[in-house]
């Protein structure tokens, strides 16, 4: 088993004659991940590394039965590629997009969540399980079939993570990238769940950032429902407090949103959290031998 | 993210019909004066520094004058004072309004809730911070159906306002709410909102655009916010680049890796004074173009922390070492590089024939950054 | 249900953007003239009578005219004329366009789908009844978040329309959907749509704008639609009353109930001449006021139904009898009335004390009501 | 048993201090609902009929746990006012306002749904449960407790069957009369399978209309998932084809929607369908013998 996505998963690439939609649906197909279709309006007929391209989303299912989707489409035109894939059916979105104002976004996550599609990302590199399938643009190479579940608000911080996981000689049951946008169309909350849930995964790697109280929320739901052992890594402990969204936005997260807010929910909640990403290894070891004990 | 100055934010304002006190703009103290001798400002008046940083009343930014004369004299005062850092140049001349009570208002995004949530409280013209929760209601509106008339009920009765005033907080909620969505705003606040006789007027306006949205928005495109002139050329070469308070400069690909290498670095006894993100680019030109505008902050040392998944590392290579060829022999600096991952052999060889050392190992890599940074103080 | 003629649809969509021919109203065969005379209308035009029944085309009531005076016979030709009981009274003259394909679009209600709904076909300028369901386009549109790029990209397709032509249809439907929301149309048609070189044009427009939204758009208050005259009355007074072809005025409370009472009288071999459904209202005055409207339509004997539940038989029984006062004895009509539930025994009395009948049975009530009607034929 | 209210039905009344909505509380009050709360802004604190007033149904909620609104408030008002139900937690909303423009309805519908209220009306006279609760203004009078389920798109006309039902000894188990408008929140289809899952319903009563295909629609789910006897009746057969919404209007119906259309579909599905509405409690009794068979 595996999260969210199986070998039964067959991807639709919105977008694939662009050059990031070419490259990932390839790397996809080298996962081992069934692509089955790429829409790009106009370019019907066509076929891009030997995947048949369609007019419409629609036009893709009915041919192939698509039930996933990538989508690559630039940011302007990415909440309408959002919703015609959730009007043509499709229950998982991976947005791989990034830059999508949020306003869109708001738009698309509710849109979605009433016809009960999940939406991955936008700005995320999406979700892999090796051995089963890849939808988005986490390199190949990172991965190797484990215990170890991650969920990570970064993307190329995550592939370092997971990568470093493969070099302990451990594996990823399921890796997902949630994107690290204001709105997310799934957080950690969303997600955690689903690995309590799933038997092939030992222990959960959680990679998070500053800004917004996702992680205070997940170290929440970690100490009420979450059972499996949780290795936690915050990046931004020693960013600066910066370009903040003026005071309102400090009103809605009132004590909350700092590294170390984060770091101390998550120990509150028992998780092992490292201070530096290399440490993360280690603790990832420790966390399944304390999971077999 | 683009901050409006004041007037800027009551200039949107205006278009969608929020109510504000009279009041033009000035750059020099003759102007202000002249606005004022034309009665185009009402005396008494208000003259008010435009800067993004806060404070300005405490700082003597913000005066009052009843006759042209006090005016300009109010503007030499007030122009060239620097707050945070930044000059003062434009000035707001504003009629002077009798006002009573003194109201919070805001529009923002709840990130948990996934929603716009407006923010009110009967205690405005201090800090929002500095008002106990209790006092402050919180209430998300959704974007379909978009703002209701029990929201504004709501709004109205926490703010204390019924009748007229009530009314005239429901067009004010219609406005701002349209300023949220059609402008594609993060932030729109007003602190204080007055009670002025029957009505109400936002004597500050605070708006923040969301930069995402540039693609509908050219207008917001030359205003420049509170950013420093290395990151507006950023801004406009679309490359994310802040400035810190240190001395060696990061560049790394993708936001949490960034983080990542600052906090290593810090904990190593680094100061990062600049970061560049890179994002997903690993086109020559754009690292190129990249790490020259990361030469004109003067960093001590550089640190260059690459993880190639889908970038590839050679790529990034050759982009770097065609920028430090540019980089005059006088300017130049130890440039520490930590590769790793996709085409990563291929890039350490490239590196290596330009002289830079190179190694996959974050930890040894960075201290080498920190003692570069350190041996050229 | 308001329906607009075709000159004022055509006003409601240049407002909002839809590209029309040139055109201009006119109400005299002069003023016909004059207008192509003036140049406000180029020639070679076209003269269509205004009128809201269709079979207009085959009933001469389109002409075409290439000089000022062929307007002016065109105008006097069609003035006048009378369409399924409606007069031409004005006329629309507009350019006369070189066509290629006729294409059909409209937005309307699916109330199945609870959605609105865009029907498309590359067939128009026919009756689209009359075109095959396979060439007809359906897709339902959500409010949130409105009309979107695929569905705009769908419908071109099936209209077979690309580049320049597309870009048109994208314009058209974000406009054609502006004015089915804004304007709370429950209808908004094209046929035909027609494509001029690179662009389109809506040769036609059909426009029904929901009664129920009135608060929202008193503009439409005083467009009459195809209401007879009694019905443009009785909509000012807010009842619901209908004009049919039979002799038997009824009378009832609720569209089911009244829709039920034609059912049995025209099962009894009766034929019902009005409808007026009192809705909720036992008013005594609302109720003088409707039967005294129904007195107008001249009926051979009137029917009356009332259950009351919510409304008291009593109170609509005074109404009732006050109105059968006013009525001159002349004017007068069998009145056979049927009343039961809420206060029946009271309304009962009242009735009979005014020489009114009535009985509580359904079947025997009704029947009377069609022996009185053909009593007097 | 009974469908969507019982005796731990608590309704706030939204309009309270209009006629409509006093007389329709001391109305419910009789039938014996927890008539627990009314709502009408700027009267918080003031009572009617013994029912305290709030100003918002949040604070009604907040103070009573009511779980059921009646809403009586003008057309122009009764968007916000049933999104603001369904945004204080009430999941049964009966919209007796009439003349609400469907532009209107459409977003109340939507909304509602994705939120997991349920709609009955606009225009409507509500559901009534004799013996357990009444949301809306069917009169009093008509009910007795009894096996016969009643759905119906009129109003007055269903009272007046209800009646005829009562009169031959039978009673109701629930009676839902739906609205007539263009949009409704609740349709046949959406009310059948309640009645199908009520132990307490032996038979249903059907009342349609001309217009629209909602009867269709029924009848088609009659024949394929309704097991419990069906008695119907369609007004407005000798109704004039009339002022029809144009061209599109038919397009979308085709070929449906008249009383013969419905009255076929229905018989075809294997109900008793009446041609007048006197002959229904002749049919009702036929139909409660062939279900104790």
């Amino acid at each position: 088993m595996s999260v969210l996505v199986d070998r039964d998963t067959r991807v639709v690439v919105q977008g694939i004659t662009g050059h990031q939609g070419t490259v990932h649906a390839r790397e996809m197909r080298l996962f081992g991940t069934s692509v089955v279709a790429g829409v790009t309006p106009g370019k019907a007929g066509t076929e891009v590394e030997g995947v048949p391209v369609f007019d419409s989303v629609r036009d893709a299912v009915e041919a192939t039965h698509a039930n996933a989707s990538s989508i690559f489409v630039p940011a302007p035109y990415a909440r309408d590629a959002l919703l015609e894939a959730v009007d043509a059916g499709i229950r998982l979105c991976v947005v791989v997009t990034e830059h999508i104002p949020f306003h869109d976004m708001l738009v698309m996550y509710h849109y979605a969540r009433s016809k009960g599609t999940r939406i991955i990302g936008p700005n995320c590199p999406g979700i892999a399980s090796p051995g089963a399938s890849k939808v988005g643009i986490i390199p190949n190479v990172v991965f190797r079939p484990g215990r170890i579940g991650v969920i990570s608000r970064s993307g190329t911080l995550t592939y370092e993570i997971v990568s470093g996981i493969k070099e302990t000689g451990l594996g990823q049951s399921t890796c997902i990238g949630l994107g690290g946008d204001p709105v997310v169309g799934t957080t950690f909350v969303d997600a955690l769940p689903l690995f309590e849930a799933d038997p092939d995964t030992d222990a959960l790697v959680m990679v998070g950032e500053i800004g917004g109280t996702a992680e205070e929320d997940a170290a929440e739901y970690i100490r009420h429902h979450f059972t499996k052992p949780v290795v936690a890594y915050i990046a931004g402990r020693s960013a600066p407090p910066g370009k903040r969204m003026g005071h309102a936005g400090a009103i809605i997260t009132r004590g909350k949103g700092t590294a170390q807010t984060k770091v101390a929910a998550l120990e509150a909640a028992g998780a092992r959290v490292a201070r530096l990403p290399y440490e993360i290894p280690t603790l990832v070891g420790e966390a399944v031998r304390s999971a077999r004990r | 993210m683009v901050k409006l100055a004041e007037w800027q934010g009551k200039s949107v304002f205006r278009k969608y019909g929020v109510p504000l006190p009279r009041g033009e703009v000035a750059r020099s103290a003759a102007e202000a004066e002249s606005l004022v001798r034309d009665g185009k400002v009402p005396l008494p008046c208000v003259v008010k520094a435009q800067v993004l940083s806060g404070g300005r009343g405490k700082g003597g930014a913000v005066r009052f004058a009843s006759t042209p004369e006090e005016a300009r004299a109010a503007a030499e005062a007030i122009l060239g004072l620097e707050f945070k850092g930044e000059k003062v140049r434009e000035l707001l001349l504003e009629e002077k309004l009798t006002i009573g009570r003194e109201l919070y208002l805001s529009l923002t995004l709840d990130r948990t809730q996934r929603l716009p949530i407006i923010i009110a409280s009967a205690r405005g013209g201090v800090e929002i911070e500095s008002v106990p929760d209790a006092e402050i209601d919180r209430q998300t509106v959704d974007p379909f159906p978009g703002l209701t008339s029990y929201e504004k009920r709501r709004a109205a009765k926490v703010l204390g306002l019924a009748g007229t005033q009530a009314r005239s907080l429901d067009r004010l909620l219609d406005a701002l709410w349209k300023v949220f969505q059609q402008e594609d705003a993060e932030l729109v606040e007003i602190n204080p909102l007055a009670v002025v006789g029957d009505g109400l007027v936002a004597l500050d306006a605070k708006v923040i655009i969301e930069d995402d949205a540039g693609f509908r928005h050219p207008e917001y495109a030359e205003v420049r916010g509170d950013l420093t002139e290395l990151e507006e050329v950023a801004r406009e070469k679309d490359i994310a680049f802040v400035q810190l308070d240190g001395n060696i400069g990061v560049i790394a690909n993708g936001a949490g890796l960034t983080m990542a290498t600052l906090d290593v670095l810090k904990e190593l006894g680094g100061a990062p004074g600049v970061f560049l993100d890179l994002g997903g680019t690993d086109d020559p030109k754009k690292v190129t173009e990249a790490f020259l505008l990361m030469a004109r902050a003067k960093p001590t040392a550089v640190f260059l922390n690459i993880f190639g998944g889908v970038t590839r590392c050679d790529s990034v290579a050759k982009g770097l070492v065609e920028a430090m060829r540019e980089v005059p022999a006088n300017e130049r600096f130890p440039l520490i590089a930590r590769i790793r991952g996709n085409n990563e052999a291929e890039g350490t060889e490239i590196l290596r024939s330009a002289g830079i050392t190179s190694t996959s190992d974050l930890r040894a890599s960075a201290q080498a950054a920190v003692d570069a940074a350190r041996g050229r103080p």
